[in-house]
Parts: C-alpha cells; sequence; structure tokens
C-alpha cells in the first residue's frame, strides 16, 4: 500500500514539477507548484511527519502560493507580458538532461555505499510526527533558531515596506 | 534545555540581542515619531553598535558556548564580530548625508543594517546547522533588500533581484547539503559530525561539496563569482561598501568554522579545491578590473581578487594551522578598514541622485579636494598591497604563511597577481592626482569626514603598528584550534 | 636622538601639506598668500635645520667614540617582529652615514633657503616645499636605515619625491613627459636592486647590516660561498645604482630631469640622490672588496660614463644640460673611486662635488632667474657686469670643478686618479684624465659663454636683469666657500706630511670604521709617484681650461672655423645630438612599446606612467579581460547556469579526490 | 517491493533538479522563484526521509525553519518583482542587463 501510495504522489510531483518549469502561464505554474507541494505532503505523511505535512499544506501550500497568485494579479500581466520566447528547445534538453546525468551519476554510484539505514521505518513511538513532538523538540534543543526566524520574518516584512510600498515617496 | 539554561543563553548573546532590539527600537521609534529627518535614529543605531561592541569584548575573557553548544561564544567569533561592528558603525556613519543625498529611507536602512549585522554575529559563533543556516539567511535577505534599496533606481532593484536569485540558488544548496548531511551523520552539531565523518560515505562527500560551494559563493570566489561585480555596480554606494567587508568575512568565518570543525577528514580534498579556487579568483578578478572604467565595478572585481588572497591563507592553513587562519583573520580586518574606506570616498564624493562612479567623476580630485585624494590615494595603495599600509602587512601575512605551508606556486601566482593589480589601483590616482577637473565635487560633510578619517588613520596606524590587531587575531585563532584539539 | 633627523623634515612635509598645500588653512585661517608663503617657507627651512644642527651635534658625540667603534644604533620601532624577516626601524650612525647626512642636512638646507627667493612668485610655492621635505625625509631614511628594507624604502621615496619634483610644473606635457622617463628607467635599476637585497637576505639570512657584514667578513663563513654568488649580488646592487646614480646605459634620464625647478635640480639631481649609489656601493664595500670582478665591472662602466657624458657635455648649448651631464660625468669619477676599492675617495669627491655641483646649479638658477626664464648660453654672455655674485661664485665653482689646485675638487679628482692608477687601472686612470682635460673644457666654455665677453642677449632682457634677493644669494655664497676650502678635510697623507698639517688623510682615517676591507698598498715598484700624478692632474685642469680660453676668449671665431673640418664636424653633430642614444632607445624599447600600445593593445587609454610599464603583459592581459567580460554579460540566466555547472564541477571534483 | 530512503533521495534529487533547470531556463521571474522554492522543497523531503530513518525529529524542525526561509525570500522576491514590473513593464528576466561587463 505505501509503495503504490508513494509511486503516485512521486509521480504526481515529478509531472507538477515538470509543468511547472515548462508551462508558459505563470498562472498554471502556480497551480501545479501547489500539485507539487501537495503530494509532498502525502509524501511527509508516510514518512510519519503528520505536523510537517500540515505545515507545508497551511503555509506552503496555502499561503505562499496565494502570494504567488496574488501578485500575478496585482500586476494585473495580461498575456503578451507573460509570453516570452524561452530558450530553444534542444538546448533545454541539454540542460536537462545534463543535469539529470550528474545526478545520476550520484544516484547509481554513488548512493550505493549508503550505510545501513535502508528500509524507511513504517512507525515510530508515539510523539514522533506530531504536534506535541515536534514542539517539544522546537523549545528546547532548538530555542535558539525558533527565535531566530522571529528576526527573519522582521527583516521580511521589512523589506517587503521599503521595496514595494505602492508611491515612490 | 531548561528553562534556567535558556535564560542564561539569551543573556550571553548580548551583543547580537542589543543589535536586534536597537533594530527594532530604530523601527519602532520610526513609527511612533512623524517627520522625515529622524537624527535620533542614526544616533540610536550607532549606540546599540557601540553597545553591541563593549559586550563582544567581554568575550575575549570568557569563552563559552551558549543554547546547549549551538553557539560558541569564543575569541574566534569575537574577532570576526569586531569585524562585523566596526564595518556596520562606520557604514552607518558613512551612509548618513548619503541616504540624505538620495533621499532614502533612513530608518528602515538603519534596521536592516543592524539586523544584517546580528545575522553575521549568529553565523560566526554557530556551530550547529540550524542556527547557523538562519543566521545565514537573515545576513543574506537583509543584504538582498539594501541591495535594491534604492527602488527609483532601475539599477538598484535589477541588483537586488539578482542577489535574491542567485543568492536562493545558493540557500536552496546549502540546504540541501546540510540535508545530505544530516541524513548521514544524524545531527547537524559540527562536533558531532566530525566524530561520526565517515569518508566512505557519499553522503558526507557530495554533502561538503555542496556546502563549500554554497560559501564559495557567498564569499564570491570561482566559479561562483560572477554575481559580485553586477550586484556590487548596482547596490547603494554605501551598501556595496558594507557589503564587501561585513558579508565576505562573516561567509569566512562560516568557511572557517564549517571545514575545520565539521570536515576537517577530508581537508585534503577541500584543500585542493580551494588552491584551484583560489587561484582562478584572484587571475579572474585582477584581469576583469583591468579594463573597468567604473570604479565601483573595478572594486567590486578587485574584492573577487582579494577573496582569493584570503584563501591562499586558508589552503596554507593545511600545513601551517595557526599563521594560515590568523592571517586570514587579519586580512579580513585590515580589508574592512581599506576597501569600507575606498568605498567610502567614493560615498562621500557622491552628488544628489548621482553616485561618483566612473574615473572620470574623481579627476581632479587632488585640485579641489586634496584631502579626500590623500584618502583615497591612501586606500587605494593598501588595496594594492604598499608598505607601510594595512593592506601590506595583511598581503605579507597571507603570502608567508603559503611559503610557511610550502604552497610555492599558489604564493607565486598571488605575487604575480598582486603585482597585476597595482596597475588598476595606481589608475585611480592618476585620475584623481594628475587629471583635469571634469565634474563637480560635493561640499563638505563633516560626519563623513570623520568615519573617512578614521578609515585612514586606521590604515596607516594599524600598518605601522600592525601588533595588536595580529596579537589579536593570533588569540582568536588558538582559542579557535584549541576547541579542535580538545575534541 | 637619531630619529629626531629624519622626523623633522617629516613633520615639516606634513605640516605643510596638511595645513598649506591641501588649501585648509587658506578656508579656515584665513591670512594673505604673502604670510602664509612666509611660514610656509620657514617652517620648511626650519625643519632641514634643525636636522642638521642635530646631525652636527651626533658627529661630535661619534668623534668622541672610541675609533673601533664609532657607531650610534638607535632602535626606533620592530615593524614585523616575528619570522626570518625581521624588519625594525633601525637607524645607525656610523662615519659613513654620518658624512652623508652631513651632507644632506646642510646641502639642503642652504637649497631650501635659497629655494624661498626662487619660488617665490610660484602658485604652488607649499606643495614645493612640502615634496622637498618629503624628499629630504626619505632620503635620509635612505642614508639612517640600517637595514636594507629600510634603505629601499628611502630609495623608492626619493625616487618618488624625485619624480613629483621633475614633473613639478606638470600643465607642461614635456615636463610631464621627463618626470615619467626617470620614472620608469628607475624602475629597471630598482628591480636589479631588489634583488640584490632577496639574495643577500638567501645567502646571509638577514638584512641587517652588522649581521649581513658581519658574516660577510668571516672568512669561515664566506669559504661556504662560491665567488661567483658575491660577485652576483654586488653587480645587482650595482644595477640598482646605475638607475638611481644615472651611469651608462640608464642615465638617459637625468639631463631630462632638469625640466624641474633648478633648486630640485642642485639638491636631487647633483648634490644628494643621484649619489645615494655610491653611498649604496661604500655601504656594501665587503661585496665589492671581495670580487675583483665586480670591480672591474664597476669602474669600467664608471669611466666609460665618465668619458661619455663629458664628450656630450662639450657642446650642449642649454645651461643646465651642460651641468646635468656634467653631473653624470663627476658621478662616473665616484664610482670610479668606489669601485676600484678606494671608498674613501669617492665618497670624498662626493663631498665636495656636493658642494660645488650645487653651487653651480644655483649660480645657473640665479642666471636663468636673472634672465628670465633663458636657459641658453648662446643668449647670454658678459653677465658679469649685472650679476656680481653670481659671476664670482660660479667662477669658484667652474675652477673646483676643473681640479684647479688648492680648490676642493682637486684633492678629491686627485685622490681617485691616483687610487686608480695604484691599484692598477692604468686604463681607466688615463681615461680619468682625458675626462679631467674635457670637464676642464666645457666647464670654462660654459662660463666664458655665460659670463665673459660681450653680451648677446636681447634689450628687453637686459632691461629686466636684476641680482638675486639675499635668500639666494647667501646661500650662494656659503656654497662658494665649501668649494674653496671643502678639500682641506682630505688632504692625502703625503701632502699633508709634507705640509706639516697632518700624518694621514683625516677623511680616510674617519670613515676606516665602516670600511672592513682594508687595502694594503703593495711595495711595488711604479713608474710614477704621488707627486707625479698630482702634477698630471694640474696639466690635465690647466690644458683644458687654457683649450677653453683659446677658442672662446681669444679667438671666438675659432669654433666656427672648425666646425669646417669635415671630422671634427661629423664629431661635433654626434656629440651635440648625445651620441643619438636617446634615438636609439627611441627604436629599441619605446618605440616598440608606443607602437604596440596605440596599435593594438590599449587603443582607448591614453598612455599613462602605468601603461607604459605594463604594456608587455597588456596585450594577453587584455584578451582575457575581454572573454571575462563578454561571460559577465548581465543574464541572470547564464550566471545561474555557469554556477549550477561550477557546483557540479566542485562535487565531482571532490567526490573522485576522496575517493580516488 | 518495499520504500527504501534511495527512493526519496532519488526523488528529492530530481526535483532539485528540475528546480535547478527551472532557475537557469526560465524567463518568467515570478516562475524562477517558484522555482527556487521546488528546490527548497526537495531539500525538505530529503531531511523528513532522513528524520524518519534515523527517528530523529531535528529535520522536522528543519523542515519547519526552512519553510519559513521560503517564505521570508519568496515575499521580498514578489516585492522586487512587483518593483521590476514597474520599472521595466516586464517580467522578463533578460532585460536585467543594466549591470554588465
Amino acid at each position: 500500500m505505501e509503495t503504490i501510495i508513494f509511486y503516485v504522489f512521486a509521480a504526481t510531483s515529478v509531472i507538477g514539477s515538470l509543468v511547472l518549469v515548462s508551462h508558459k502561464n505563470p498562472v498554471a505554474s502556480a497551480l501545479s507548484l501547489v500539485l507539487t507541494l501537495f503530494s509532498t505532503a502525502v509524501l511527509f505523511i508516510l514518512l510519519l511527519a503528520h505536523f510537517i505535512a500540515l505545515i507545508q499544506v497551511l503555509v506552503y501550500a496555502g499561503a505562499i502560493m496565494v502570494l504567488f497568485l496574488f501578485t500575478v494579479m496585482f500586476l494585473n500581466l495580461r498575456d503578451e507580458s507573460l509570453r516570452f520566447d524561452a530558450v530553444k528547445v534542444p538546448v533545454k534538453l541539454g540542460i536537462l538532461s545534463l543535469l539529470l546525468l550528474i545526478s545520476g551519476y550520484f544516484i547509481f554510484i554513488g548512493f550505493k555505499k549508503i550505510p545501513p539505514l535502508n528500509t524507511m521505518v513504517i512507525s515510530h513511538p508515539e510523539p514522533f510526527g506530531t504536534v506535541e513532538g515536534v514542539g517539544e523538540v522546537l523549545f528546547s534543543d532548538y530555542l535558539l533558531p525558533f527565535e531566530l526566524t522571529s528576526v527573519l520574518i522582521v527583516v521580511a516584512i521589512l523589506g517587503v515596506v521599503v521595496i514595494a510600498k505602492r508611491r515612490f515617496d | 534545555m531548561d528553562s534556567i539554561e535558556a535564560l542564561r543563553s539569551t543573556l550571553l548573546i548580548g551583543p547580537e540581542l542589543a543589535l536586534i532590539l536597537t533594530g527594532l527600537i530604530v523601527m519602532v521609534i520610526d513609527a511612533l515619531i512623524k517627520g522625515k529627518a529622524k537624527t535620533e535614529l542614526f544616533w540610536i543605531a550607532l549606540l546599540g553598535l557601540a553597545v553591541s561592541f563593549v559586550l563582544n569584548l567581554e568575550r575575549f575573557h570568557q569563552v563559552s558556548s551558549a543554547f546547549a553548544g549551538a553557539l560558541s561564544l569564543d575569541e574566534f567569533a569575537a574577532y570576526f564580530n569586531i569585524i562585523f561592528i566596526v564595518g556596520a558603525f562606520l557604514a552607518i556613519v558613512l551612509s548618513k548625508d548619503y541616504i540624505a543625498k538620495m533621499d532614502l529611507r533612513a530608518n528602515e536602512y538603519y534596521a536592516l543594517l543592524l539586523f544584517s549585522t546580528s545575522g553575521m554575529m549568529i553565523l560566526s559563533s554557530a556551530k550547529e546547522f540550524m542556527s547557523l543556516f538562519l543566521g545565514f539567511e537573515i545576513m543574506s535577505i537583509s543584504v538582498y533588500i539594501l541591495s535594491g534599496f534604492n527602488r527609483r533606481s532601475t539599477r538598484s532593484s535589477e541588483a537586488g533581484i539578482k542577489y535574491l536569485v542567485l543568492g536562493g540558488f545558493a540557500s536552496a544548496i546549502l540546504l540541501y547539503g546540510i540535508a545530505l548531511i544530516y541524513g548521514a551523520s544524524g545531527t547537524i552539531f559540527l562536533d558531532e559530525i566530525a566524530k561520526r565523518f565517515d569518508i566512505n560515505n557519499p553522503l558526507y562527500l557530495a554533502g561538503t561539496a555542496l556546502i563549500l560551494v554554497a560559501f564559495i559563493f557567498k564569499i564570491g570566489a570561482f566559479p561562483l563569482h560572477q554575481w559580485v561585480p553586477d550586484i556590487y555596480e548596482g547596490a547603494p554606494m554605501a551598501v556595496t561598501g558594507f557589503m564587501s567587508v561585513g558579508v565576505k568575512a562573516a561567509a569566512f568565518a562560516i568557511l572557517l568554522r564549517v571545514l575545520f570543525e565539521g570536515f576537517s577528514q577530508l581537508e585534503t580534498s577541500w584543500t585542493q579545491v580551494l588552491w584551484i579556487v583560489s587561484v582562478f579568483t584572484m587571475t579572474i578578478g585582477n584581469l576583469a578590473a583591468l579594463t573597468q572604467i567604473s570604479i565601483k565595478r573595478m572594486l567590486a572585481y578587485s574584492s573577487i581578487a582579494h577573496a582569493g588572497y584570503i584563501l591562499v591563507g586558508v589552503v596554507a592553513a593545511y600545513g601551517e594551522k595557526k599563521l594560515g587562519l590568523s592571517s586570514v583573520l587579519y586580512y579580513l580586518f585590515s580589508y574592512t578598514f581599506m576597501n569600507l574606506g575606498a568605498f567610502g570616498v567614493l560615498t562621500y564624493l557622491s552628488m544628489k541622485g548621482r553616485e561618483c562612479e566612473t574615473l572620470d567623476d574623481i579627476s581632479g580630485l587632488w585640485v579641489k579636494k586634496p584631502l579626500t585624494a590623500v584618502a583615497l590615494g591612501i586606500f587605494m595603495l593598501s588595496l594594492a598591497g604598499v608598505p607601510p599600509t594595512i593592506g601590506f602587512f595583511a598581503k605579507y601575512r597571507v603570502f608567508l604563511s603559503g611559503v610557511r605551508a610550502e604552497f610555492y606556486w599558489l604564493v607565486v601566482i598571488g605575487i604575480l597577481n598582486s603585482v597585476l593589480s597595482a596597475y588598476y589601483y595606481l589608475r585611480v590616482l592618476v585620475y584623481a592626482y594628475m587629471r583635469e577637473e571634469k565634474v563637480e565635487f560635493p561640499s563638505f560633510k563633516p560626519i563623513s569626514a570623520v568615519a573617512l578619517t578614521i578609515l585612514t588613520i586606521g590604515t596607516i596606524i594599524l600598518g605601522i603598528f600592525p601588533f595588536y590587531s595580529w596579537d589579536l587575531a593570533l588569540k582568536a585563532v588558538d582559542s579557535f584550534l584549541l576547541a579542535l584539539q580538545a575534541r | 636622538m637619531i630619529a629626531w633627523i629624519i622626523l623633522a623634515p617629516l613633520f615639516g612635509a606634513l605640516i605643510n601639506g596638511i595645513l598649506f598645500a591641501s588649501g585648509l588653512s587658506r578656508r579656515f585661517l584665513g591670512g594673505s598668500e604673502h604670510e602664509e608663503k612666509r611660514i610656509v617657507g620657514i617652517i620648511g627651512c626650519g625643519v632641514v635645520l634643525i636636522s642638521a644642527l642635530i646631525s652636527s651635534f651626533l658627529f661630535f658625540k661619534l668623534e668622541a667614540l672610541h675609533p673601533q667603534q664609532k657607531e650610534i644604533i638607535q632602535e626606533l620601532y620592530i615593524w614585523i617582529p616575528s619570522g626570518d624577516f625581521a624588519a625594525r626601524f633601525e637607524f645607525l650612525f656610523d662615519s659613513l652615514s654620518c658624512v652623508m647626512t652631513l651632507v644632506v642636512t646642510w646641502v639642503s638646507f642652504l637649497i631650501h633657503v635659497y629655494s624661498v627667493g626662487y619660488m617665490q612668485e610660484d602658485k604652488s610655492y607649499s606643495r614645493y616645499f612640502t615634496y622637498l621635505n618629503i624628499f629630504v625625509f626619505f632620503m635620509l631614511v635612505l642614508v639612517l636605515g640600517n637595514n636594507f628594507p629600510l634603505m629601499f624604502i628611502g630609495w623608492e621615496g626619493v625616487g618618488l619625491a624625485s619624480y613629483l619634483l621633475i614633473g613639478f610644473w606638470y600643465d607642461d606635457p614635456a615636463k610631464a613627459t621627463a618626470g615619467r622617463k626617470a620614472f620608469i628607467v628607475n624602475r629597471i635599476g630598482d628591480f636589479g636592486f631588489i634583488l640584490g637585497i632577496f639574495l643577500i637576505f638567501f645567502v646571509f639570512g638577514s638584512v641587517n647590516y652588522q649581521e649581513v657584514f658581519k658574516k660577510a667578513i668571516d672568512p669561515e663563513f664566506m669559504s661556504a660561498i662560491p665567488g661567483v654568488v658575491v660577485t652576483t649580488i654586488a653587480l645587482l646592487l650595482f644595477v640598482g645604482a646605475v638607475g638611481k646614480s644615472a651611469q651608462f646605459p640608464l642615465y638617459v634620464w637625468l639631463p631630462d630631469a632638469m625640466a624641474g625647478p633648478t633648486p630640485v635640480s642642485a639638491l636631487i639631481h647633483a648634490a644628494t640622490m643621484v649619489t645615494a649609489g655610491v653611498y649604496m656601493t661604500a655601504r656594501c664595500n665587503v661585496f665589492y672588496s671581495q670580487s675583483p670582478t665586480a670591480q672591474a665591472f664597476v669602474v669600467s662602466v664608471a669611466a666609460f660614463t665618465a668619458l661619455l657624458a663629458a664628450t656630450i657635455a662639450i657642446t650642449q648649448n642649454d645651461i643646465k644640460k651642460v651641468l646635468a651631464y656634467s653631473t653624470v660625468s663627476q658621478l662616473g669619477y665616484m664610482f670610479m673611486g668606489v669601485g676600484c676599492g678606494a671608498y674613501a675617495a669617492g665618497m670624498f669627491h662626493l663631498v665636495t662635488h656636493a658642494f660645488f655641483k650645487a653651487l653651480l646649479f644655483l649660480g645657473a638658477g640665479s642666471v636663468i632667474h636673472a634672465l628670465g626664464g633663458e636657459q641658453d648660453i648662446r643668449r647670454m654672455g658678459g653677465l658679469r657686469k649685472f650679476l656680481p655674485i653670481t659671476f664670482i661664485t660660479f667662477l669658484i665653482g667652474t675652477l673646483a670643478i676643473s681640479g684647479v689646485p688648492l680648490l676642493s675638487g682637486f684633492f678629491s679628482k686627485d685622490e681617485i686618479l691616483s687610487a686608480l692608477y695604484e691599484r692598477g687601472y692604468t686604463i681607466h686612470w688615463l681615461i680619468g684624465l682625458i675626462t679631467a682635460v674635457l670637464t676642464a673644457f666645457y666647464m670654462m666654455r660654459l662660463y666664458i659663454l655665460t659670463f665673459g665677453g660681450k653680451t648677446r642677449m636681447s634689450e628687453e632682457v637686459k632691461h629686466h636683469i636684476h641680482e638675486s634677493p639675499y635668500s639666494m644669494a647667501i646661500p650662494l655664497l656659503i656654497l662658494a666657500l665649501l668649494s674653496l676650502i671643502g678639500g682641506y678635510i682630505g688632504i692625502p697623507a703625503f701632502m699633508g706630511k709634507i705640509l706639516e698639517i697632518h700624518d694621514s688623510n683625516l677623511f680616510e682615517e674617519f670613515l676606516g670604521s665602516s670600511i672592513f676591507v682594508k687595502w694594503v698598498q703593495p711595495e711595488e715598484y711604479y713608474l710614477f709617484g704621488h707627486w707625479t700624478l698630482v702634477e698630471f692632474a694640474t696639466i690635465a685642469a690647466f690644458l683644458g681650461i687654457g683649450i677653453a680660453i683659446f677658442m672662446y676668449l681669444i679667438k671666438p671665431s675659432l669654433p666656427e672655423t672648425l666646425a669646417k673640418v669635415p671630422v671634427i664636424s661629423t664629431l661635433y653633430r654626434g656629440s651635440y645630438a648625445k651620441w643619438f642614444v636617446d634615438e636609439i632607445y627611441g627604436v629599441a624599447f619605446t618605440r616598440t612599446f608606443i607602437v604596440l600600445s596605440k596599435d593594438l593593445l590599449w587603443a582607448n587609454f591614453d598612455v599613462t606612467i602605468i601603461d607604459g610599464a605594463v604594456n608587455g603583459v597588456g596585450s594577453i592581459a587584455r584578451g582575457a579581460a575581454t572573454l571575462l567580460r563578454t561571460a559577465q554579460a548581465g543574464i541572470l540566466r547564464f550566471y545561474a547556469a555557469l554556477m549550477a555547472l561550477g557546483a557540479v564541477a566542485i562535487l565531482i571534483y571532490m567526490v573522485v579526490s576522496a575517493r580516488f | 517491493m518495499t520504500v527504501t530512503i534511495e527512493h526519496y533521495l532519488v526523488l528529492s534529487a530530481i526535483l532539485f533538479i528540475i528546480g535547478a533547470y527551472g532557475v537557469i531556463v526560465r524567463k518568467n521571474l515570478i516562475i524562477v522563484l517558484m522555482s527556487l522554492e521546488l528546490m527548497l522543497n526537495a531539500s525538505n523531503l530529503a531531511f523528513v526521509a532522513f528524520s524518519n530513518v534515523l527517528g530523529d525529529l531535528t529535520g522536522h524542525i528543519f523542515v519547519i525553519m526552512s519553510i519559513t526561509v521560503a517564505a521570508a525570500e519568496v515575499a521580498v522576491g514578489l516585492a522586487f518583482v512587483v518593483t521590476i514590473y514597474t520599472h521595466h513593464e516586464t517580467l522578463n528576466i533578460d532585460v536585467l542587463r543594466m549591470l554588465k561587463g
């Protein structure tokens, strides 16, 4: 069962990402990114990361995607301003195959020697991956990173205010 | 980690907190006070940096670690923090008049500079990948924003988005590398990683390589150097100055920390990589700088070349740990003075709405503003490595450590490169001293002048009396090596 | 104490530079231009006077010391303490540097005073004094430094100051070119010099004088070092001296350097800086004394230079050009002296030359000043009536340089010539004698054409003519006095004995503690004795003077008649054209550079100093730079692609290098 | 055939590569930013997969952090997109060629 779910959602995520990088229309790309992120969230659940899956859907697929779509709408992008000639197809294929070849090198030759953590764990003791478990670790061992994210968010807010405020004052 | 430990740790990161709090205060006061010119914010920002500086000095007396080993508050980090704080302080002082001239929003500018500095400080002491990654991002995102700060300027916006996209690319590579290392070792703490490191596990190799790539991007070295000239040229002048010293130093800090503390087992391997990287970085930076008309862009290429010289020190650490590392630290310290100074002069000479950028913009400087011309001359000579400036001593140290570690070819290439570089630095002086005046120069500005005076005197005095800063670097490296041996 | 000798001019330069040359004082303190010039002048001269007084004081202190330990060392500051290459700011005041310091400071002081009058009307008055003080500072660093790096700093510093002062009136492109020429030619010499220093460091493991020289006279240590190494060191150092002290083939910059203000020519290009090479050779006497090959080479180059420059000087018409070639020629004498091992004789000539050549240049400056910038002696003549003080002092200088007995030049030149003869350099001695005839001839010719005979000036110039102010006249008088009596500090032993003044050569005795290898006169039979040699020199001087008087005063039509004789006219034209040396260099080097740079490489940039220097590597560099610029096209996607490529390359390298 | 860690790693590597490919070939600025998100997401997958195998929650925390970072980057990036659009009236990144040489 897990195997089938894995392959199905792995396939959708790859398809989604391929659509994302090849479709002309950014709205379609955004939606296919949602597809990929959603499939990844399912895989997270498969990996017993329930809380992360939740965040993935809420924050990533929800908030960030909305931001993308909002920008597209906000700028009122018309079709012609979105359709530029992309790179020629052979070049594209060349780049993609080169990159895949390289990753293939690592996948098939390199990863063969990974020491014995081959199979996935189907179940872990209870708090693993739940809000409780993640929260426990987050607020004890990783308190500092957690606090630092607040600074990061402040920086981002500041940046958006500075850069995108409507009028040039 | 219990709450007492959390409290203790929070108290220990006073210098970082001081900056973050000052940044927040600047934002709040900005919101509360109406009106446009808010000079108070300038002084508050400086005060915050001063407090942070003083608190940071305490770390030279007492080495500690905070947040269950996530941060190592040692002398090594403290030394880098001095570089960041001094850099940020002088950048803010230099920026005040510039902001007014370019009509930018001062408050956000100061706050972002402070946040960025706090990110660098986290970075310099991080011993765990999560804090490291966040420090890295706080610094980077602040700097992306600062690069595109002048949004009326097409060039500034272009620099901002280019930096963001390429930087984001590098961050993704870093994150993937960290993931691989985490997967292989099961931990994100550098000490633990070093203990569990297994050369035969390809995950470690790939992870190390990817993390190294991200750092090479941040220091602006070959083959990931191409963003440097574009972003340096487009960013507001004062930001470029800060970026060229602060971000570079922070990237080197974390490069050293991660490579030596985490991946020391692969030392032979990454030393080889850095050897090649260093050679190409120096050569490409210098060659490209030769034909530049824009001083700003020329300095950008020169900063690539300087990254190459600094890498000589990192490579030399293969044979001569102490000498090599301290020469790196010292070089970054001296680079802060001379490069910030060079950009400072250009910032100072910028007119309302128009930056002082090309060689023609400074021709005839000697006749109109002789003292500024002298300052520019000193910075250029220092960058070229002419004694008795600080730049000479730094280069001398780096190359000496290279010789001691028996990387003769690298040193020969480095020296040839620095001879080559003299050409374009001196060309600036030819224009400043021997050409007819072509443009107007701005009037005297006391605050910027103070900053330039500090930088000029620093460049000369620290060059003539290099020991105090050199001893400090030795001390910092000692603490770093001690921690390495203690494992 | 020693440090203050050096620091005083530095402070002077800083005050004058920061306060006045920058225009700060005018902006903030106000004050008229006249007042400002006075203050600048007082500071500029005052600091040099302080140096001069301190060095005189130290001279007496040094005299009181034991003859074997005549040295005072002051360590000011250690710059780079750790490592083998300990760079110490340490100053040495021994007999050799004492002589140099006294000459440099006192002559500088006189020329500073002279400049107050000479430069009075110049708009860059304070800049001039700043540069002059900087020059004195670096010259003193060169002279007083106790190690080779310090000497090199001074060496480069005086070069810089000289370059700035030659191009002082940089509005005039010809003058800027002269500065550039000096700069480039000197770089060639410096290259040899710095290689020499590296070799010394490599062989002796130190750059400190005491340590190096101690090892170099230690027979045990030296037995392990092949003789060719010492010769190489000596020759490399000499290459540096050839550049700085204008010897063949690098002398070409010095005549052009006359583009600077005349007091600068007097100070830098006659009395002090150009003698740095002589000082350096004397300082490194250990190496030369141990390498006969190097000695023979130095003496030969020097003799050739002396003769060549003298043959050029006899036909020049520019008053400063004649003096410039005369300087080159006299420097040849000095090198003949130090080259053959008679270090004291060479140094002695350096001292007397500083007096009379400074005097001659200042006199020439006085003439030029009086005539409103005229430098061509064909348009002078009969000036003795108009400029009495200049006339008298110039005459003294002329006689002194010609070697007329009992004047300073007589003693020093004779000292060198007899040293050459006694040490077996007979041919060089003969060349020296011929040069002495030529020297007397061209100096007398210069003197007669300028001051004697009828005036050939235009009425307008004659109307404006005036004797120089006191500030210029007094230094002339003092220098004239020194040229008269300066030679008595070094009366040769054989004369001293007969005249019952002193048993030995005082000057030589004083320098003794700095000369490590003593020369013992072999008890051979010489064809000529001391007195005979003196007679030869005297005859040479009077012969030259006599010919000049005959040709230009008694029979003024003779030169024109002679010019019609074919052989002589060819020689005349060759000499007048400076034997086409500049043209040959121009074709061989400069033209090649210019063609390369104009047509191929630097098409868009005008040729600046540095352009000229790097044009050799320029083509490769420029090609590479163009390639890099193409890669830097500003396209974001392209950057990202290259980043990915770079990342992959590093990844593969890491994995491969770690696995295999 | 059970699912192993390699499966997840291969998937994550593929997603990462596709993201990198998007950054390299796409000209639309918004899609470039989305491709960056994809790369970060690929790393997240690797983290969670490793976390599962190791039985360690650090990976999960890291994912939270990386999502925050992604959000911040995207927010700033989109702000730049707005500015760029007002300057150039297009989102074609190839027009950003003022800075070069």
